[in-house]
């Protein structure tokens, strides 16, 4: 049986998206990860093509495409050995905010750009020191009019830089239960006030530009709020099933290629006599054992998906999975160095770059830890 | 049985503390790994105070000292920067060789330069796609009027391009013969003609120190180079793995101390949902799997390196202390990282390069099978007390 | 979406069983665990109510139903925590070889009793230097006219004492190959020369009487081999896929109950502050990773049941699942172990009998570490 | 540092091995575990050889030796059989009450009839249902014209019903008091009057011991039965964890080498495939895995005893030592069982035993969650060298 139908149309497009990433962006993965950012024009090749925020629907330039074709941008890109283009977070987390409680006004505008590339987006939730705890949020956003002033800084930003429009999480000064004053506003890049920090130096994710935002006295129209004032924090928990979903599509659409580049290796390295590193037995079961993981985490990947699709409240299988799935990236990614040995430390070997990308996923969209919590409640433990 | 540390020892643990307090930096050592430049300076005020080359004799400059006083040198500067400790203590690489089998006339020549920190040496004994298994190995010595002629290919080997000297694994013997008989290691100068060194470009981490591909072609050394007798490579080669091992471990072991005390004190201040984050029971619970692991895998490195003061260091000890220490760090790197969450991926949080310095340790000199093949062939046969 | 669709006559089947379980074997498990036994009657009971082999068609006294009320079964008597009562060992794993494999006249005469419970088969492979590997095999099995006689010795025989009717596996000593010399046979109980040594004592599965089995020039009839001589090892190939996907589903439910069980006892028991146990972290956190662990071993189980239903070829994934689900009985039943603490050491307890008694899964119907084998292979590492 | 047994430890190590491949018989050891009757002339021989109390002082009929020399005791007669070791090293449990904080009249009264094996002591610490949380214990000891009246139910008492004296965990202040200030300790003869001990059945291990429920109706018992001052049970408590979790995990490391002793016999005798099966690199890795556990774990172990011996254990070393020994005994076990395949379920080839009486070490004293407990709270405000 197969759980996820795709048809011929999907296979179409995964090809089309295939031969466009080994044209278009493999050839230039390396230079990205030196330059610490990717060029606006590799977003805009990606819309030119079709190949974002394919969900969002024809009235808005998109071409109202089933959340397949969002699996398949994440396998594919997946596929290219670096994170820096990163598509699925633009159109499947942040776009839908602006989709789903923008005004209409605001869709119109916003949104053909956001499918064409022409507009990169970015959503500012974490603070200094606001991580987990996201109520202990400082950035404040008044409105007085029919205008807002945002004040505060936000942190570990994706597209920090190359960010054309930002949604922005802020909190309501005047009211006392911040889980009942956050508002959702959308930013755009040049707005007085709005000014980008440091590029972050991290351990991986070196062709993607995670920056710190900060607002001082920054002043957009209120009609750039996304939906109810104060109906934040809802907000972000309607999103929260998706975003954990691609969290964990993105891992597992990893795991499997590190079993795959690590296999061909093994099979085709040889010992001083000849035989494969695949057939010592350590190895051997090692490369099972992983191929087995592999399997059950697609498998489970797969239900999720089917029954995101079907609109069902998966919301705490989706917090398995992200915990779950982004936890084997790791014992996957550090076995794969282990079985390879010495020469994996070398970042020629091209299985470093994962090791050292995936480390964020335990702990990006909500830790790991925040995850368990949450089952937890739902559990009712 | 004791399970404390001599006076002396103590001493030393304090006065190196002191060193990593005034001498290092946490901005000049990540510029050093982001550019790639070696800490000179540092690296000649660690020689001067002794601290480099402690267990060497001392008519070499050493302090006459043990390989346990080494570790512990190797283990507390890389508590207090991984990226830097293992930068300082792996200059020598290859060394070993030369003092535990060098001619008085090879250690006269080079111990004392090493001490002071003026050469690095290199050991170049990996053969190009073959790692750890060094049956027939393909780089060979041949005998040509009273000379060695050196041909093969060595890979991603430490120090490669910068070291003065480098002691290189050829096979001397015909390839049906056993490993056992058909190694022998010879010391190669930078200069020699026909060596080529091919930077290996950045690895995981130790990118202040450099890695190369060699190339030898037709390389000549005279017989005075050789070190040990002919045929007797093997063995060396594992009596150097072995005490390598065991130097790893201690370095594994600082790592994860300096990782976990990042870690600790991070715990203490953040403070999340209005309490500092320590106080959650799994916050709680992950710093205390940390400490313990790093309590085990200190104590095995510190009996795998007192056995070898002894002389009675078994391969195996070597390995399970490599192993184990080595999987400690690179474990508690890990939950360092996740305790500091989002900042845990940031560079200037430093626990990100404490993880990677971690992974080395756990590669480095053969991953995991590699010694749990040594472990297994050493307990297979023997009968434990 | 479900991934198996059981109908209202499954679940009226399951209620019924249900409804079974609690009055005729759940007040009997202790005793039968005392005793190292189940009475042969309870064996009756099950057929006479039409719980075994439900698969065997109605030609031979069969209800002739789909695999999913094999399913159901393995899921029930997991609940009645015991295991004497080896109704999936008898219904999917040795009956198939006689359905399969018998004469028209062999079907005709056993598979009713087999159905009604007056016999209780066994499946002897193993011996005492033929463990994983089958081809050391040494009883032999040599035909002279419409006779076969057969000499040897067998271990680890489920049913051994109970056994009515056992399926041999013998090897025909003329020939060279092992792999095209065994042959199965189907030994009557009472078959002079057939004898039993004694019941084997054992860390769990008390209530279950494993023995080893004597053949000392034991006659049998020619017509009593199964399928053609010398195919048994082609005979058992074609059986392993639902032998281990049975291990990989029973596995599953006794994860399942384990995790149901120790929840219930962490929620109840309370500190002394009357703080529920369950809501200390560290446990609140082990309970949701034992949940999610359950749970993606339910979706992979589900999927291969649904695919060995439409008779796919899903050998290799079912010895990935038999390794997998079985290792992780043993990970969830010293964790819940460990969590409730000195009170689990005590037989009381009752969580502590699955932990005995799991403890063979890994090792039995082909160790762990020969499943890994299987797998390297068709992977071809 | 040093990291080898004294000569006079190595003559008990191998006085022990003696005695028990003299007196230990595996028949013998699977019938009393069978029938839960305890080997009491075992026992005897072994008092008279001075192996039980090795620590008691000479007056008491002990050696006057440390905990370091107790644990190898425990170590090594577990190591022979895990079952038999653990009944002779557990019919004391509770005594270290009375060893290290009771009066020279309680001394005098019960120690020297303990290290002669007549005397089986009881440790009563554990209130029904509240597991190792301390805090207002319901078991009670209230103060009556002199004497100290006890109500309330202990669980799961090793030794209940066969015990001569019981160590009982009190609480003499009220609910509301710290558990720091309001447990006192008292000892209380089997004959006393509204004491009864239930058994409380089979259980996963040690049923040559008994263990019983036991209810304390209106007990009365002098205040020359309290051991510490009123109000220190707590302290006393603790003291007395870090000592059992010491010796616990002492057992551990013995279960864990018997099943390793046993695992790599088998793996060198079986034959399947056409060479014994240690040949196959994965029951090698297994085996060296085993050994690497082992090796750590026993270090750690010998750290927390010569600690203990030299007053300075910290109960973090203590529960850190008892957690690595368990988990790498239950963790050496469980291999050892798959290593034999078929036989490793079957209790004629012992490995099962070993593997439930490790899972036994894992369980007593407090599991995983209360070690780490017991280590975060150690670790968290300490600075470590």
């Amino acid at each position: 049986m197969e759980i996820l139908h795709y048809t011929d149309a999907h296979e179409e497009f995964r090809l089309r998206l295939r031969g466009f990433c080994e044209k278009e962006i493999i050839p230039f993965v390396d230079e990205w990860e030196e330059n610490h950012i990717v060029p606006k024009q590799a977003w805009k090749r990606m819309g030119e093509e079709g190949f974002l925020c394919t969900a969002v629907s024809e009235a808005y330039g998109g071409p109202g495409k089933d959340f397949l074709y969002s699996v398949i941008v994440a396998e594919e890109l997946a596929r290219t050995n670096h994170t820096g283009l990163a598509a699925p977070l633009h159109s499947d987390i942040v776009v839908p905010y602006i989709e789903s409680y923008g005004s209409e006004a605001i869709k119109k505008r916003y949104l053909p750009g956001c499918v064409s590339g022409d507009i990169v987006t970015a959503v500012a939730m974490t603070e200094p020191d606001a991580g987990s705890d996201l109520a202990a949020m400082t950035t404040t956003g008044v409105e007085d009019g029919d205008e807002v002033e945002i004040n505060g800084s936000k942190t570990f930003i994706t597209n920090g830089i190359n960010a054309d429009l930002v949604v922005v999480a802020a909190i309501d000064p005047t009211l006392e239960n911040p889980h009942q004053a956050v508002s959702l506003y959308l930013v755009k890049d040049g707005t007085p006030g709005f000014e980008r920090g440091r590029r972050l130096e991290k351990m991986g994710f070196h062709s993607q530009d995670t920056a710190e935002l900060f607002f001082n006295k920054c002043r957009i129209p209120v009609e750039n709020r996304l939906g109810e004032k104060n109906m934040g924090f809802v907000m972000l928990m309607e999103k929260l099933q998706q975003e954990r979903l691609i969290c964990a599509v993105m891992a597992q659409f990893a795991v499997e290629l590190i079993v795959e580049n690590v296999t061909a290796y093994l099979k085709t390295a040889k010992d001083a006599m000849g035989k494969p590193l695949s057939k010592y037995q350590a190895t051997n079961f090692a490369l099972v054992e992983m191929a087995t993981q592999a399997r059950i985490g697609r498998t489970f990947m797969e239900k999720l998906v089917a029954e995101h699709m079907e609109g069902r409240d998966v919301v705490m299988e989706t917090c398995m999975a992200k915990y779950w799935h982004t936890d084997l990236t790791q014992t996957i990614s550090n076995r794969a160095l282990d079985l390879i040995g010495e020469e994996a430390a070398a970042e020629r070997s091209q299985i470093l770059r994962p090791w050292r990308d995936l480390r964020v996923l335990p702990i990006f969209a909500g830790t790991n830890e925040i995850m368990k919590m949450v089952v937890g409640r739902m559990l009712q433990l | 049985m004791e399970f404390t540390l001599t006076k002396p020892q103590k001493e030393i643990q304090k006065a190196i503390f002191e060193f990593c307090k005034g001498e290092f930096d946490k901005e000049f050592g990540l510029d050093c790994e982001r550019n790639r430049t070696y800490p000179n300076k540092l690296l000649e005020k660690a020689c001067d105070l002794g601290f480099i080359g402690i267990h060497y004799p001392e008519e070499y400059l050493g302090a006459g000292l043990g390989l346990f006083e080494h570790c512990l040198v190797a283990e507390t500067l890389c508590r207090r920067d991984s990226t830097l400790g293992l930068a300082l203590t792996l200059t020598a690489s290859g060394a070993e060789f030369i003092l535990r089998s060098g001619t008085g006339d090879q250690k006269d020549r080079y111990l004392q330069q090493i001490a002071e920190g003026r050469l690095f040496s290199a050991a170049a004994l990996v053969d190009e796609g073959l790692g750890y298994d060094f049956r027939c190995l393909k780089t060979t010595a041949a005998q040509e009027n009273g000379q060695w002629v050196i041909d093969g290919k060595k890979s991603l080997v430490l120090n490669g391009g910068t070291a003065g000297i480098y002691v290189v694994l050829c096979r001397t013997g015909t390839e049906t013969e056993p490993q056992e008989k058909n190694l022998t290691l010879f010391l190669v100068e930078k200069e020699a003609k026909g060596l080529t060194c091919e930077d290996a470009g950045t690895r995981i981490s130790c990118n202040m120190l450099t890695a190369a591909d060699l190339t030898f072609n037709q390389v000549c050394v005279p017989d005075t180079s050789r070190i040990g007798d002919v045929g007797d490579g093997y063995r060396l080669l594992n009596r150097f793995l072995d005490e390598c091992r065991v130097v790893l471990s201690a370095q594994a072991v600082g790592i994860a101390l300096g990782a976990y005390d990042r870690a600790l004190a991070y715990c203490r201040e953040r403070v999340q949902f209005g309490k500092s984050i320590g106080q959650f029971q799994i916050t709680a619970h992950k710093l205390a799997d940390m400490a313990r692991q790093i309590e085990y895998a200190r104590a095995l490195s510190q009996k795998a390196a007192w056995h070898f003061d002894n002389g009675m260091l078994d391969p195996g000890l070597a390995a399970m202390a490599k192993l184990t220490a080595a999987q400690g760090a690179v474990a508690v790197a890990y939950e360092a990282i996740q305790l500091h969450g989002g900042y845990g991926f940031m560079t200037e949080y430093e626990v990100e390069h404490f993880y990677r310095d971690a992974k080395f340790t756990e590669l480095f000199c053969g991953a995991g099978n590699v010694q749990r093949d040594v472990i297994a062939a050493s307990v297979y046969n023997k009968k434990r007390s």
